[in-house]
């Protein structure tokens, strides 16, 4: 046995006996309750005067008298079955949801599967890895179906099968609309034509057509909103002048304003020089290009700094799910106490 | 190259006759408004937007600026350009892929093909897969969009074929994972920890992921080139990689690669945008300080308000 | 070569510049917002390709027997289950606005076995690797973060001042200060970098980006650049 | 071998042990204890307060939602004090989103805080949720000509014309404060742009944002954004001067980002330990080579 392989079987043994010690002290750990609502929908058509036919549902109370009728089930605080339990330990109103502990460990599993990538390439995370990428590529085409391809080229090309499967309440679409789903249901044909054996060349123009209108809309977003905006926003006063009390100037913040400007033009002109290409960087324009790295370096330290603050945060988050959703160690948001 | 047939084909002409085509159908619209067929509030108005004409202008002259610059580098007079280091080090990074006998990384963004960004990084991809068969070495190109997948396979094949070497392209090797960034992520990581590519780029549009990469790359000695337009994420690849393109750089890395006159002429055109908005900024500015300082020169606070104009304000 | 290569060429710069004009001109404005929703739905058809993609590299290592494929499987198994739970709506209730659509439920909640899958599978494993970040960042700094020379200097010097003044340890280092001196505490000092060096510098690489786009954009839509994706010569 | 060298060769696993340990360790103390680390609030954060506390009751602010459940890790505590600050002035709340999932984070911070905290408040009347609307900043081009065209109903479906709430709303410069919670695009460089510019001085606004976009929305701020809080840091100063100011002990929702704050001062700690570590290295070596 190898000495990698013994230190990964020492640290699952050391996990596995104080996940058990954890299990038998206190509240326990991961456990997810649940609460049950009945929900029940009556069927009610009203008839106008030139008969024809409404349909609208109505919540009732009742199940008897409900068409359609099904169960939700929502995530109840642990502290909320705790304290149902001290008063009737028959109740059925919170119960342990099976499905979704099972998940809560699935969870933990996971979560520490990828962070032992930290240690190295192992069987866990590339049992990890294998199960985010199914899940994720099957997740955005399923996504892709539902939420795109059904409300806007179904609902414009088959209306009436999206009314009655999908969205009774779908409006007809505009002209514009309707070409535009029409477009994209040829040229989503000829990318799918790859898949024949021959003539694979034709995905060639839909692709062209995609890189053709991006290339004519973002060429009008980027001059209008980030060149001329911003040549437009350093196009200001240099001198700053700053209202003091009683209508005098405030000198000091006046000067400091100043100064300011002053650096953000020069800032932005060298850095801009920076970027010159059909110029050897000598002389004079090497000289202020430096100065544009200069700036360009102050940037990125401040969007380093800046960036840093959100990953921490993120870290912190899963640490909580163990902690708090799993462990049960703490419990800031007082769910069990 | 015989020069003659490209002259019908001139796609220049063509984009003038559509631009025409097009405004004498909005006139032709408007015409229609005015007889009162469609009786539209907006019949008042100019079929024209006048509050972008600014707009229209300067995309009209960087425009011309390119069509003078590649003309000029077409007539023999090809453009001097700067040396960029990150592109030198391309050649350098495939070497030394080629002699390790380990895979070339090319990580094109993780947006899909309606970002200009990914559309630079696989014309990039293009550029490297040409050198990569060159010196017969094997280029990787997991992506994260169907769309993007497609239009690599299409640039590697036409690189492929340009190198002289239509069996070195071998669609698998650019293949689709999955549109999550992270699940992509999660692949890239452990594929780069057990293959072990020995050069790494990463060119087109990335958020978090672009330190998870070049800090994995890094731990496994790959050289690694990075481009992107991200300014977010240009201080993690400026710290962890070898050579980064930083911002416009990057748009100009594959003219720059290909060395062809055309395409280095289209980088002057881009100076030349750069210095006239340079000297408007330089002129704004005076003119407003002047005007806080002179204020009773009315005439520097009217042609403040038309500079201002000319930049859409 | 003309239907390979000419033809891409055209449909590129036809339909690019129609949009590019198409923007100036008032009853066509809408164009570039319809767009997104065409492109939207061709990659959505698109994503069958990749999914064929994903199929044939996994299937290929499980028939080759290839090392590790009992990952592949795994892929292929994790895949399958969620795509036919999700495009099925299986197990999921009808919407409370329209009970009687078989399809019209949502499937975002964990009663449902896709709600069950997002959360407890795609979530934490995404968002773990996300937090991972963390351990990246504290690797670079201590290995990639040197004064090497004065740009790299700057960059560590400037992300110094904004990570401690962004913490308490900030307040507790510079509080002292006299007031008349308080424009260098270290919360101030962020201020006024992120005011004048950050704006100055990225309004410049906002700037260069813009110009840089301009011309992909114009290599594209003038047919100058051979080699992007819009097809033309090889 | 010398300390440097060893050093120098350092496995980078011993890091990542440092950090788990860094962001843990205060998790666990402050989960365990309830305790939280001190708080000096910045002007920054002063201003977010007294820009809310500067409005007459009954002013009506306009609360946009722009971020999703996988960014309130770092935003929701803002939303949360927020939308405490606006109620206890007695502000009229008119709440919006235009990222997706940014209507249901607008309903789940009603009911955490207003119907919770302030039962007295009435729906539609002291403050309503319009929910989501899709396209971005075209929404916010028809807010600044037609403010009801753009947000037509409520979350519950009632016509937003008719609310008491909106009544005499035309226009977003109706509104003297805008709010905004953003994680992304489209958010706070947006309204700037289109909302607030284009409104001439008549609407001010409050910004909150993630670490990664506040560096981009400070060339904005103190002109065009009349308050700015930076991501969990950001949220924790705020949050501290409004419990202040509240009096009382705080619920647990309303300590959450200065909560979050532990982790993040010993993160932080360790980065600035690790760079200094790292040049010192770098600077022995320097000498070393000289020598």
């Amino acid at each position: 046995m190898n000495r990698q392989r013994l230190t990964w079987i020492v640290i699952g043994v050391v996990f596995a006996a104080l996940l058990v010690v954890r299990g038998m002290t206190g509240q326990g750990l991961g456990r997810v309750y649940v609460q049950r609502e009945d929900v029940s929908y009556a069927r009610i058509e009203t008839r106008d005067a030139n008969g024809a036919t409404t349909l609208s549902w109505k919540r009732v109370a009742e199940a008897d008298a409900a068409d359609v009728r099904w169960q939700e089930w929502s995530t109840a605080p642990p502290k909320a079955w705790f304290a149902a339990q001290a008063k009737d330990p028959g109740q059925t109103a919170i119960t342990l949801s099976w499905p979704r502990t099972i998940g809560l460990w699935l969870a933990a599993f996971f979560t520490l599967a990828i962070f032992s990538f930290l240690w190295a390439d192992n069987v866990l995370y590339k049992l990890a890895e294998a199960t985010v990428v199914g899940v994720s590529a099957a997740y955005w085409m399923v996504i892709g179906f539902w939420d795109t391809l059904v409300p806007k080229l179904f609902a414009a090309l088959v209306p009436a099968v999206v009314q009655a499967h999908v969205q009774p309440s779908l409006k007809p679409v505009d002209d514009m609309q309707w070409w535009s789903m029409a477009l994209a249901l040829v040229l989503g044909g000829m990318m799918l034509w790859r898949l024949a054996p021959r003539g694979g060349w034709i995905g060639a123009w839909p692709l062209a057509f995609i890189v053709g209108v991006t290339a004519g809309l973002k060429i009008v977003s980027h001059v209008e909103s980030d060149l001329m905006a911003q040549g437009l926003a350093t196009m200001e006063s240099v001198v700053a002048v700053v209202p003091g009390t009683g209508g005098a100037t405030d000198m000091g913040a006046s000067v400091w304003g100043t100064l300011a400007n002053l650096l953000v033009v020069v800032g932005v002109l060298s850095a801009l020089t920076y970027f010159l290409f059909s110029v050897e960087h000598k002389g004079l324009v090497g000289g202020t290009a430096r100065v544009g790295v200069w700036y360009l370096m102050i940037t990125f330290g401040a969007a380093f700094g800046f960036t840093v603050m959100g990953r921490i945060a993120l870290l912190a988050a899963r640490f909580e799910f163990l902690f708090d959703d799993w462990l049960w160690l703490i419990d800031p948001n007082h769910l069990r106490t | 190259m015989d020069r003659a047939p490209h002259r019908l084909r001139s796609p220049w002409l063509w984009a003038a006759i559509l631009a025409g085509c097009v405004i004498g159908w909005g006139r032709g619209q408007r015409a229609h408004a005015d007889a009162g067929v469609a009786a539209a509030p907006a019949a008042t108005e100019s079929i024209l937007n006048e509050h972008r004409l600014p707009l229209a202008a300067w995309i009209v002259g960087i425009g011309a600026a390119t069509m003078i610059f590649v003309w000029r580098a077409r007539r023999g007079k090809p453009p001097t350009i700067r040396r960029i280091a990150a592109l030198e080090a391309v050649d350098e990074a495939i070497g030394r892929a080629t002699e390790m006998g380990r895979p070339v990384l090319f990580i094109p963004g993780i947006q899909d093909m309606d970002n200009i960004q990914t559309v630079a990084g696989v014309t990039m991809l293009g550029r490297v897969a040409k050198t990569a068969a060159e010196y017969d070495a094997t280029v990787e190109a997991p992506v994260c969009r169907s769309l993007v997948m497609e239009a690599a396979r299409e640039a590697v094949q036409a690189s492929c074929l340009a190198a002289g070497r239509a069996d070195a392209y071998q669609p698998d090797r650019i293949h689709y994972v999955t549109d999550e960034q992270f699940g992509y992520v999660a692949h890239v990581g452990g594929k780069m920890m057990r293959e072990k590519p020995a050069a790494c780029f990463y060119m087109g549009c990335f958020f978090a992921e672009s330190l998870i990469f070049s800090e994995n790359g890094n731990s496994i000695g790959a050289i690694q080139i990075a481009g992107t337009a991200e300014s977010s994420q240009l201080p993690f690849f400026v710290a962890a990689c070898d050579y980064t393109l930083i911002g416009e750089e990057f748009f100009a890395a594959s003219a720059y690669l290909s060395g062809e006159p055309d395409q280095l002429g289209t980088l002057q055109a881009q100076d030349s945008g750069k210095v006239a908005v340079m000297m408007f900024m330089v002129i704004g500015a005076a003119v407003a300080t002047a005007g806080v300082l002179l204020p009773s020169a009315t005439w520097l606070g009217e042609l403040g308000v038309l500079l201002r104009k000319a930049m859409g304000g | 070569m003309v239907l390979t290569r000419v033809i891409p060429l055209w449909i590129a710069i036809v339909s690019g510049v129609a949009i590019l004009v198409s923007a100036f001109i008032r009853p066509m404005e809408s164009w570039g917002e319809n767009f997104t929703d065409t492109f939207n739905v061709i990659a959505a058809i698109a994503s069958v390709l990749g999914a064929g993609s994903l199929l044939k590299a996994n299937l290929a290592k499980v028939s080759r027997r290839d090392a590790g494929w009992g990952f592949a499987l795994v892929v292929l198994g994790t895949f399958l289950i969620t795509l036919v739970v999700g495009l099925g709506k299986i197990g999921v209730h009808p919407s409370h606005d329209f009970p009687q659509a078989d399809f019209g439920g949502k499937q975002e909640s964990a009663d449902t076995p896709f709600g069950w899958i997002y959360e407890f599978a795609m979530v934490p494993l995404t968002s773990t690797m996300f937090a991972l970040l963390a351990f990246y960042v504290a690797s670079a700094a201590f290995r990639a973060f040197r004064a090497k020379n004065l740009e790299a200097s700057l960059l560590l010097g400037t992300a110094f001042v904004i990570l401690l003044g962004r913490t308490f340890a900030g307040v507790v280092l510079t509080g002292w200060l006299p007031e008349w001196a308080s424009g260098l505490r270290l919360e101030n000092l962020s201020v006024y970098v992120m005011q004048v060096f950050n704006t100055a510098g990225n309004r410049a690489i906002i700037i260069g980006i813009a110009l840089g786009v301009a011309a992909t954009s114009l290599r594209i839509l003038l047919g100058v650049d051979r080699s992007c994706p819009a097809g033309g010569e090889r | 071998m010398s300390l440097r060298d060893r050093l120098q060769s350092l496995d980078r696993r011993w890091i990542f042990l440092l950090m788990a340990i860094a962001v843990a360790g205060p998790i666990l103390w402050s989960g365990l204890t309830g305790s939280t680390p001190p708080e000096q609030p910045t002007d920054a954060a002063r201003r977010v307060l007294q820009v809310i506390d500067d409005l007459p009751e009954g002013s009506r602010v306009l609360f946009a939602f722009d971020y999703d459940p996988a960014s309130a890790g770092e935003l929701q505590p803002m939303a949360t004090s927020l939308m405490r600050q606006c109620a206890a002035r007695k502000l009229r709340i008119v709440c919006i989103a235009l990222w997706p999932l940014g209507g249901n984070l607008a309903q789940e911070t009603i009911a955490n805080v207003i119907r919770a905290d302030f039962p007295s408040l009435r729906e539609g009347v002291d403050f309503v949720n319009l929910g989501f609307q899709a396209g971005n900043e075209g929404v916010m081009k028809v807010v600044l000509t037609d403010f009801t065209k753009a947000f037509p109903k409520d979350a519950r479906g009632q016509a937003a014309a008719d609310l008491p709430i909106l009544a005499g709303v035309r226009t977003v410069r109706d509104f003297p404060l805008l709010v905004n919670v953003s994680a992304g695009y489209p958010g706070s460089k947006e309204w700037v742009q289109y909302v607030v510019s284009a409104s001439e001085g008549s609407v001010k606004m409050i910004a909150g944002c993630t670490g990664v976009q506040t560096p981009q929305m400070y060339p904005y701020y103190p002109g065009q954004l009349a308050g700015l809080l930076g991501a969990i840091k950001g949220a924790a100063e705020y949050e501290n001067l409004l419990n202040g100011v509240m009096g009382g002990e705080p619920a647990p929702k309303y300590l959450e980002a200065q909560r979050r704050m532990a982790p993040q001062l010993f993160g932080h700690l360790l980065l600035v330990g690790l760079i200094v570590v790292g040049n010192l290295i770098q600077f022995m070596g320097r000498r070393g080579a000289r020598a």
